[in-house]
Order: C-alpha cells, then structure tokens, then sequence
C-alpha cells in the first residue's frame, strides 16, 4: 500500500512525539510510525529527572548549565548546541508542566528540584539543584504526557509498523538525495506499505544492545541510525558511548543516578568510598564516564565485592522516607530482580551500557548533515538518542538527554512545519520498495544457514569485552576485526519464523542487523581516536589531546569494508578547553 | 534447574486452535518469566512470539497469563512460581499469534477517556503551582504503564468486552483529581456511560494484576463517587 | 474463563455474591409463588408446608438462609467500599469480618433451622 | 446527531439510568438487609416452618397491618433488588436476540411477582379463618 503525506516521524519515543506535536499544532499532516505502541517507548524508562535551571530551590543561570554540559562533555560538545540546549530548556520543562506533567513540588507549590551528576553553580563550583523530576518516573511522565498531548491534537499514529528502509529521490543521501518517505512493514501482517513525504523525522533511539550489559530495552537497535548510513547518511562520535555506573549486577537493569543524587555512595569492599580517591569534590556526583572508570579500576584491582566484577550502591543512611518517596522504582528493582533491601543492605551494581552521545549528525535544527562540511540531506531530520547534535560531545550529562528530546525534537517539529510548506512531493519509483522487499523475503525463506543467537550472543559478548569502559589498540583492533566476520556470518543467517503474522523471529533478525552496522561503525571510529575523552577512553593514549583530536569524527559506510573516517571542528564559543576535573 | 514451562500457541497460519506445547528448560532460580521465553526462543523454536522491550517493567509490553494470574514476564521470578510455570495470552482479547494479543480495542477505549490535560486559561509565564498535597491526590494513577493486566483480568470485562475497563478509569482519575485539570466533568460523563464505571463489580483482580501496585479499585470507586455525587 | 484465572479472594467473594443472589431469586420467586398459594388454595399451601418441614426442606431452607446471610453482609461490604473508596486498601479484611460474622451467626442458625426435623432440643423444644 | 466530545467520541447515552440502577441496587440493599434478615429470623428463629399453615399466616402473621405493610414493603425491595440484579447477570451472560428476550420475560416475571405478591398480602381479610 502506498500513503502520502507531509511529514514522516518514525520513532514514537520523547523527541518524536514533541516534533509530532509541533507539526500537529502547525497543522501539518503527519503520520507517526512506530514498531512499538507509542508509550512503550524507551523514554518512559528514564527515571531521573531534566534538567533545566529553573532555580525554583538555589540560584541557577542557563550559562552554568550549557557550562556543565560542554565540560561534562570533555569539551567535544558543541557550544552553540549547548547554548540552545541550555536556555531553551527552561522553556520546554515550562511547557511540560502547562500539558500537565504531574512534577513534584516544592513547599510553595513549584517544580521541586534535585542534585545530579555533573551538574554545578558557579562553573564547577559545587552541586547544584538543577534536575525537575517527577519521583523516579519522570520519562514515563514525559511519555506518557506527550503522548497525551499528541492524541489530543489528533496526531496520526501507525503503531508496530517497522521501518525498515529510507526513500531518497534523486539518489541516496551521498549521491545528494532528498529524503522522500520510508518503508514500512506492518507487524501484524507482514504487509508492506510505502509512506511518501516531503520531510522525515528519525527519533529512533539508542543502540545499546549492541552489548549484553545494558540498560536499554530489548528494541533499542539502533534501527534508524543503520538505515540512514546504509543510505549514504555519516554517524558521527560513534566512539562516544556512554556506560552507566550502576546497572544492577548482572543483568544491567538501571539504578537511576538520583540514588546518588539523593545522597547514595559507592562502595568497594573494604566499606571504603572510593569515589573521594577520583573525584573529591563531587564524589558519587562525577560525571558518569569518571565513576565508572573508577569502578572499573577498583574492580581490576581486586577490591570488587568479595573480588568479584561489581561493587555496592548504598542508600540505606538515607531513611525510609526519602527511599520511599523519591526512589521507589528503583528500590523496587532491587527488590525484584536482586532479592536485596534497600533499606537495610547495598545493593550490588556494576557499569551497564546506557547511551549513544553519537549518531546521525545534525545541524542546530535537527537537519541532518550529509558530510562533515555541513552540507544538508534535504527533508532528512533526526532527534533525540538516534541523532548527534552534538550536545553531549563526549560524555552525556545525566538528565541532559532528555533535555536534548524535548529542546531537539520540538526544533525539529518546527523546521519541519516550515520545511513543507508549499513544497511538492518528492518523485519516488512506483518499485521504491523492491530493494528491501527483496532482503526480506531472501530472509523469510532462506532454508539453511546460521540461527542469528549465535551471532548476536558473540556480538554483544564482544562489545563487552573489547568496547567497554577502557579500550586499547589491540582490544579495539580485534574487535573490528570480529564484527567484520559475525557481519559475514550475517549474511547467511536464517530465521524459524517463515510467517507473515507478527514475525519477531524476522524483525529481531534484522534488528541484528543494524547493531552490526552501529557495532561496526562505533569499534572502527574508536580505533582510529588516539586519545582519551569523556566515555572514550584509551589506555594505549591515556591523555586527551586537543590539538590532534578536539574533532567530530564522521564515519562513512562502505560495503565491504571499513567505514571511511572524516572529522569536523568543534564550535567553540564561549568555554575554551580545560583540563577536566571535579 | 530444570522448569517445565507449558505455552498456549497459536498460529493462526498452521493452528485451527490454541493448543499447550510444553518445553523444559534451565533457568537459575532469579530468571524471570521472560527469560524462560526467550530462551525457548533462542534455543527451541525461534517462532515463538511475544511482545518484549524494556525487559525491566515499566513499558508495559509482555503482560501475560502467567500460572494462572496476569503479570510482566520481565518481573515475575522463576523462584516466585515454583518448577512448573504456564504462560497464555491475555483473556478477554483476540490473539494475534502464540502471546500476542490485538490490543488495538485496548487503546480506543483508553483514548475515549480523554487521557489528556485540559486546561484552556491562559497559561502563566511560570509553572502553574500545585501543593504538594493536591499533587500526592492523583500520584497513584500517574504510574499506569498501559500494559492491560488489569482490564483483561476483570471478570466484568470478559462477560461484557464493551466494559471501559479499570485501565481506562485509571487513567481518567489522573486527569480527573488533577486539581489543574478543568475538564472533569466531560471525564465524568464518559465515565457515567452505561460502559462506564457502573460495570465494575469490586472483584479486585485488576489491583492484584497491576504491576505498577496502583489501587485499582480504590480508583474506580472514586470516579464512580465522584459521578454520584455529581448527580447529588 | 473464571477456571482459568486464579482470581484472588476479590473474585471469589463476587462470585459467591452473584450465585448467592441468584439462588435467592430463584427462591423468591418460590416463595412468592408459595404465598400467594396461601391465600388461593390453603389447603394444597399446607401439603407444600410439609416438605419445607421435611429434614431436606430444612436444609435447603439453611443453604438460602446461608445464602441470605452471606449476600447480605457481603453486599454491605460492597456499599461501604462505594461510599469510603479508601477503605479498597482493607477489603480483604473487611470480607474475613463478613466471614466471621457469617459463622458466629450462621451455625447457631443452622442448628435451629435443622434441629426440629432431627428430634434435637431447639428453641421451640 | 451526536455531539462529540474531546475525546473525539460522541456524547454517551446514557440518561442516568445506569446510576439509577446503582443506587436502587444500593439502597434496596439497606433496606433488605434489615428487612429480608428479620423476616427470615421470624419464619425460622421466633416461630419454626412447621407451624406455618396458611391458618397461621393470615392469623397470627399477618394478623395485624404492620407485619403485611412491612413484608409488602419487603416485596417491592426485593422486585427492584432482585430483579435489577439479574438484569445484570443476564445482560453479562447473554448477547443480541436472547439477551432481549430473557430481559423482557424477566420484567415481567418481576411484575407478575409483584402482582401476586400484593394479591396475597392485600386480598386476605385480617384474620381469616375458614
Ligand atoms: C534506563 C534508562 C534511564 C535513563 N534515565 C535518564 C534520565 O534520568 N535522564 C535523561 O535525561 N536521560 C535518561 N536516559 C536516556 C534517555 O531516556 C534516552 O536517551 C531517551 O529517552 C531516548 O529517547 P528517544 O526519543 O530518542 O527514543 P526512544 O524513547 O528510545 O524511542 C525510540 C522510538 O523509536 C521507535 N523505533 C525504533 N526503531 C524503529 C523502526 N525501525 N521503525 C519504527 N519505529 C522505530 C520505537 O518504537 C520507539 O518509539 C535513560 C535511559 C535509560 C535506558
Ligand atoms: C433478599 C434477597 C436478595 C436477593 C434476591 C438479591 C439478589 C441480588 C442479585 C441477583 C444481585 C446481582 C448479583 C450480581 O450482579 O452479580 C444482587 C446484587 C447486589 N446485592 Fe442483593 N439480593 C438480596 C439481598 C441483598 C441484601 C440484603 C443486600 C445488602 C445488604 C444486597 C446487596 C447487594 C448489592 C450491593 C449488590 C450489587 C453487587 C454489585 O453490583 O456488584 N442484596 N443481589
Ligand atoms: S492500571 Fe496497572 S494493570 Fe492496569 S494498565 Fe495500568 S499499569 Fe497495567
Ligand atoms: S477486576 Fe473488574 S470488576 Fe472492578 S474491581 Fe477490577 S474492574
Ligand atoms: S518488557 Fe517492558 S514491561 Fe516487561
């Protein structure tokens, strides 16, 4: 089946149902396509708080955020980006709260306010109440509250229909295409349809499951950032991934930073808090790249729990009220998934895969750039983790990403708006589909070859192991090297599934797919960064080095080889680079 | 240990009916229900279907008859079911493929409520304020994750599918009790719709199935007050 | 589908209510009937007196009397839960009072519904 | 023509006539659990079934105007009870065609109930004796 329409938002998560609300108040006609319902979306897992400095509590200027940000971004951020960031993330948390979002409040009836890591008053000076929450659950509240919104403005949504390919007319993105609409298939049919549009918005997440330690959600794939660099689009900081320092011990679930900020410690075996070695000013409240090397070399010095691979989070001291009333999910996935009590024991936690600061790179208004010159893919857009602005440079603050989906994903409705107005539909090929049609019917029936567990357990076994916390050139080397093979061994996969109704076996399949390309692309473009930065760190280059590498790395994919790598500047406009300490 | 795990599959492609398959697999006592399935996933039939995403219980996507109950399989242990755990579709919903349920019906009713903040003053430069006790009024319902637990455990629902639901009024009452919100009484009287609150019978399997620990009932007793007192 | 889902004691004090209440129109509509037979024809009313007297017409009389009592203080359980919502947190309890009281006064009941046709002291002797 | 609301649905019909029913349901309740309770400990715990001969009902029972206003009253408790309550149960188990058809013989299976009821309560003289 064939649809027209304006606009295009694949992805239903923080950033896509901003920009949808945006077009929808514009009037605009947008269809929203999701693989999944629209509140499932990963946003709802983040359990923290957004920032914004609101200063309800203590004294707080936008200047500090965007300072906190390019720092806690090890400088790789980009300050215009930031500055936007910032400032407009007053008026988006304001915003939150006129569509109802239910925050909590302070005595006076204000948005009530927290601690987080990386966040400070007087550049660096000292911790400062910046993140708006709504008790743990506030991005199940921004979901669930946009989402609301949207249907209340009457937004169109396809829920479960899966993206699987981009439309270009005029050729693909490097060829200087522009972006025409996508393909879709419907998951409860197997039915593909093709959406024709003048402008598409991708806000397709993170790829976290790439490794097997992780906090994402099993459809955290990376879905959008591999269709659009199979489309000739560049990915770029890929190196930068972020590890979360508490995941819960084995399995990565998140235990959110607020535990920290609340007051939690870290604990090595010896009952000692070991964070005053590392960072003695903020402690537990370092940016997240600094604890969980702490972590890590506290592990690989022995002084894990009991030896083993995790150390304790701590929030006993901090009393049944504020557990109860600020952390309850989290204390809940203690309970759950580790059989602990928060309230009387620690809990056991180890650094999980959390966050992409990389992936299609976009201009300050979410359009997506086509090379590292700054050149445009027009009607191309891209938001939220699926995009790399690039705030976060190269560590994210915690509470900024979902700053970035609301500031980013409402820019990118507005650009959007404005981008279709009077423009024509784009030509697209009666066939545009044929290509992936084809991949997917080759997939259903290929009758033998290799069960795709195989390929997936290796995959994340090795990212794990060679694209973790510290990497070096022989880890990194082995590791593109790898993924390259398990990207062959993919070509010949099979599925068990040769239905068309509701045919995960075929979809996760595919999602296989694009964690290959992510994995390839991130493994590739960290071997080739000889520094140490933020999440990117290098034992083999221990020390971050501006004058060779203050530089946006651009990856570029090619088929059967390794992406070609290209950088760009980063905009400095106000924080020159320092040495970054807490 | 060992687990015997029975699911009713259904393939509407090769099946004429449901039918139970057993599987055994190993599980260590804290692996949850969802990881029994995708380890028959992985390693038995790769043709099992379910929904699954955040693997940790807040998007609401794997609510399932599990022994008897419906539940998250991401947060049900195996240790909390004993060696013998059986695994259906939610009831009360057409089933798409083996534990997949249509819920599209789900949603419309969800969205017949009128799921959104309204409140057409105009709106200050500065957040609205709200005392932190007004706030606490609705925070139970605020929680609801949409996952459907609820609504297909509620005997009222299976005998009448027209049934709005406890998901449905849950999530109403988040509106209604918000002291910011001004469209209550349009809420009130979807609510008081022959489908409205009136089907609920106080059977309590919607707080015993909601994941998220919401008082389900609790809820739905407060909107149904609400609309008699509204009638005086 | 009641078989299939291992409802908790909510369910099943629902259940009971409606089968409970069932079974009392059933014997209303009797009972009705009965009565009116009274007035129309006392004399074939005296004949069906008999077997209500009759020991099985005793303990049927015990089941809806059960019955009675049971919908009775259940349906007064279900009515303070619609008035004081915030009482849902206690149901359970409040459905263990119904039982408490059920038994407390149920058995004695029994007893002297019964007893008469077994030739045991009751409270006519 | 329906008028829609912001749900983007029409207005529910409903005149109020399911929050009727609630109250009634509610209210006959009270009133039965004083009145159908004491009935039934008068039939079995002051007097006993054995004894109750149509001589003894339109006797001694009914032998003064209170105890027939008072079981009369009962009966119209119980009609509405009762019957609004299988109403429920019906229209939970039974769908289209029969629904309606069982829903009708139900009224008026109620009505007749409470015809014959009155009857017996109303037409026998006080203290009649053959
Ligand atoms: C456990 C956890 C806690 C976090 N806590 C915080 C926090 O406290 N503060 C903070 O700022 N950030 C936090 N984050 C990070 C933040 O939540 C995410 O980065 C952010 O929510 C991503 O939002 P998104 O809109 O980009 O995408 P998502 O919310 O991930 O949504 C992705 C959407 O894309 C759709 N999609 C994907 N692929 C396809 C396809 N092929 N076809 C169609 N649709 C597709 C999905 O259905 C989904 O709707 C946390 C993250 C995690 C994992
Ligand atoms: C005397 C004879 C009685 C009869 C024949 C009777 C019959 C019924 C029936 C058939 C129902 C419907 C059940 C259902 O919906 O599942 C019902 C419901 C109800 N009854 Fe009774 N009942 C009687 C006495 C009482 C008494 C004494 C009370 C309370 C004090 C009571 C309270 C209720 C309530 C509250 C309901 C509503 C239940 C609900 O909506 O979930 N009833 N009754
Ligand atoms: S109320 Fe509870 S059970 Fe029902 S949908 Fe919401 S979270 Fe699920
Ligand atoms: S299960 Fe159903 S009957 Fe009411 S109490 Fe819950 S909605
Ligand atoms: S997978 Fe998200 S709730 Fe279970």
């Amino acid at each position: 089946m064939r649809i027209d329409t304006d606009a295009i938002v694949v992805g239903a998560g923080g950033a896509a149902l901003w920009a949808a609300l945006e077009l929808a108040h514009e009037g605009v006609q947008t269809a929203v396509l999701t693989k999944l319902y629209p509140t499932r979306s990963h946003t709802g897992a983040a359990q923290g708080g957004v920032c914004a400095a609101l200063g309800n509590l203590e004294e707080d200027h936008w200047e500090w955020h965007m300072f906190d940000t390019v720092k806690g971004g090890d400088y790789l951020s980009d300050q215009d980006a930031a500055e936007v960031l910032a400032r407009e993330a007053i008026e988006r948390v304001i915003e939150l709260e006129h569509m109802g979002l239910p925050f909590n409040r302070t005595p006076e009836g204000k948005i009530d306010q927290r601690r987080f890591g990386g966040h400070t008053r007087d550049f660096g000076e000292a911790p400062v109440k910046r993140a708006c929450y709504a008790a743990d659950r506030t991005g199940h509240m921004i979901l669930q509250t946009l989402y609301q919104q949207c249907i209340k403005a009457g937004v169109r949504f396809y829920d479960e229909y899966h993206v699987v390919d981009l439309l270009f007319e005029g050729g693909d993105a490097n060829e200087g295409g522009r972006a025409a609409g996508v393909v879709a298939y419907r998951i409860a049919d197997g039915e593909i349809h093709t959406f024709r549009a003048k402008a598409v918005l991708l806000a397709t997440g993170g790829y976290g499951r790439a490794w097997r330690i992780t906090s994402n959600a099993y459809s955290l794939a990376g879905d959008g950032m591999a269709l659009a660099y199979r489309r000739g689009v560049p990915l770029e900081d890929m190196e930068f991934y972020q590890f979360h320092p508490t995941g819960v011990y084995g399995i990565g679930i998140l235990l959110s930073e607020a535990a920290r900020g609340e007051g939690g410690t870290l604990l090595n075996r010896d009952g000692e808090r070991f964070m005053a070695r590392y960072a003695p000013r903020l402690m537990e409240l370092a940016p997240r790249d600094m604890v969980s090397r702490a972590m890590y070399l506290e592990i690989r010095d022995g002084r894990g729990i009991d030896g083993k691979d995790y150390l304790f989070l701590d929030v006993s001291h901090l009393g049944r009220k504020v557990i109860e009333e600020k952390l309850p999910d989290i204390t809940d996935f203690a309970r759950i998934y580790l059989g602990v009590e928060p309230l009387r024991e620690p809990v056991p936690v180890q650094p999980t895969a959390h966050y992409a600061m990389g992936g299609v790179p976009t201009d300050l208004s979410a359009r997506v750039l086509r090379d590292e010159t700054g050149a445009l893919v027009p009607g191309l857009y891209a938001a939220g983790e699926a995009a790399c602005v690039s705030v976060h440079g190269a560590n994210r603050l915690g509470t900024n990403s979902l700053v970035d989906l609301l500031v980013f994903g409402r820019r990118a409705g507005k650009a959007m708006a404005e981008d279709v107005r009077g423009g024509t539909l784009p030509e697209i090929a009666a066939d545009a589909d044929e290509p992936v049609r084809a991949e997917i019917e080759a997939l259903r029936t290929r009758a033998v070859g290799e069960r795709p567990d195989t390929i997936r357990a290796e995959m994340t076994r090795l990212m794990d192991e060679k694209v973790g916390v510290f990497r070096d050139a022989t880890l990194l080397s082995t590791a593109v090297e790898r993924i390259g093979e398990l990207r062959e061994r993919y070509a010949r996969v099979v599925v068990a599934d040769r239905g068309t109704t509701f045919n995960t076996d075929l979809l996760e399949t595919r999602e296989l797919g694009y964690l290959l390309d992510c994995a390839q692309a991130t493994a590739a473009s960290a071997l080739a960064r000889k520094e140490s930065r933020g999440a990117h760190s290098r034992e083999d280059y221990p020390e971050r080095n501006d004058a060779a590498w203050l530089a946006h790395t651009f990856a570029f994919r090619r088929d059967d080889a390794q992406p070609d790598l290209r950088y760009k500047p980063v905009s400095i406009t106000r924080f020159e680079p320092k040495p970054r300490t807490y | 240990m060992q687990v015997d795990l029975r699911i009713l599959r259904y393939d509407p492609e090769r099946d004429a009916a449901p039918h139970w398959e057993s599987y055994s697999v190993d599980a260590a006592p804290r692996d949850r229900v969802l990881n029994l399935l995708q380890s028959v996933k992985d390693l038995q039939d790769g043709s099992l279907t379910f929904r699954r995403s955040c693997a940790h219980g807040i998007c609401g996507s794997d609510a399932m008859l599990i022994n008897g109950r419906n539940r998250l399989a991401c947060r049900i242990r195996v240790e909390q079911l004993g060696r013998k755990v059986s695994v259906a579709p939610l009831g009360g919903l057409p089933v798409v493929k083996d534990l997949v349920v249509e819920m599209e019906g789900f949603f419309e009713k969800y969205r017949s409520v009128m799921p959104f903040f309204v409140n057409d003053t105009p709106t200050p430069a500065r957040e609205r304020r709200q005392s932190a006790k007004d706030r606490e009024r609705y925070d139970d319902t605020t929680k609801c994750i949409l996952c459907a637990a609820c609504t297909t455990s509620c005997p009222s629902f299976w005998a009448q599918p027209s049934y709005v639901g406890p998901a449905a009024i849950v999530q109403a009452h988040r509106f209604i009790f918000d002291s910011r919100d001004t469209a209550a009484e349009d809420r009130l009287e979807i609510l008081a719709d022959d489908d409205g609150v009136w089907k609920c019978r106080t059977t309590f399997n919607c707080v015993t199935a909601c994941p998220r620990e919401i008082n389900v009932t609790g809820a739905i007793l407060e909107v149904t007050r609400a609309i008699v007192a509204r009638h005086g | 589908m009641l078989l299939r889902y291992r409802g908790g004691a909510g369910m099943l004090a629902w259940a009971l209510h409606r089968i409970a209440g069932v079974a009392l129109w059933l014997f209303i509509l009797l009972h009705v009937f009965d009565i009116w037979l009274a007035a129309a024809n006392p004399a074939l009313y005296d004949e069906v007196l008999k077997v209500y007297a009759s020991l099985p017409g005793r303990i049927g009389e015990a089941l809806i009397g059960a019955a009675l009592l049971y919908h009775a203080l259940n349906g007064l359980r279900i009515i303070a839960l619609d008035f004081w919502p915030r009482l849902t947190r206690y149901h359970l309890q409040l459905w263990y009072a119904c039982w408490i009281v059920f038994f407390v006064a149920g058995i004695p009941g029994a007893y002297l519904i019964v007893a008469p046709a077994l030739g045991l002291p009751g409270l006519k002797g | 023509m329906a008028v829609i609301t912001r749900a983007g649905r029409g207005r529910p019909r409903s005149g109020g006539f399911e929050l009727a029913v609630w109250y009634l349901i509610r209210l006959s309740g009270v009133a039965l659990f004083v009145l159908a309770l004491s009935h039934f400990s008068i039939t079995h715990f002051v007097s006993d079934p054995a004894v109750q001969t149509s001589q003894w009902i339109f006797g001694e029972r009914w032998g003064g105007l209170l105890w027939r206003t008072l079981d009369w009253l009962m009966l119209q408790m119980v009609v509405f009870h009762a019957f609004l309550g299988m109403r429920t149960v019906f229209t939970d188990y039974l769908r289209g065609g029969a629904r309606t058809a069982v829903l009708m013989t139900l009224y008026l299976v109620a009505f007749l109930v409470f015809v014959l009821g009155t009857v017996a309560v109303m037409s026998m003289p006080v203290g009649l004796v053959r």
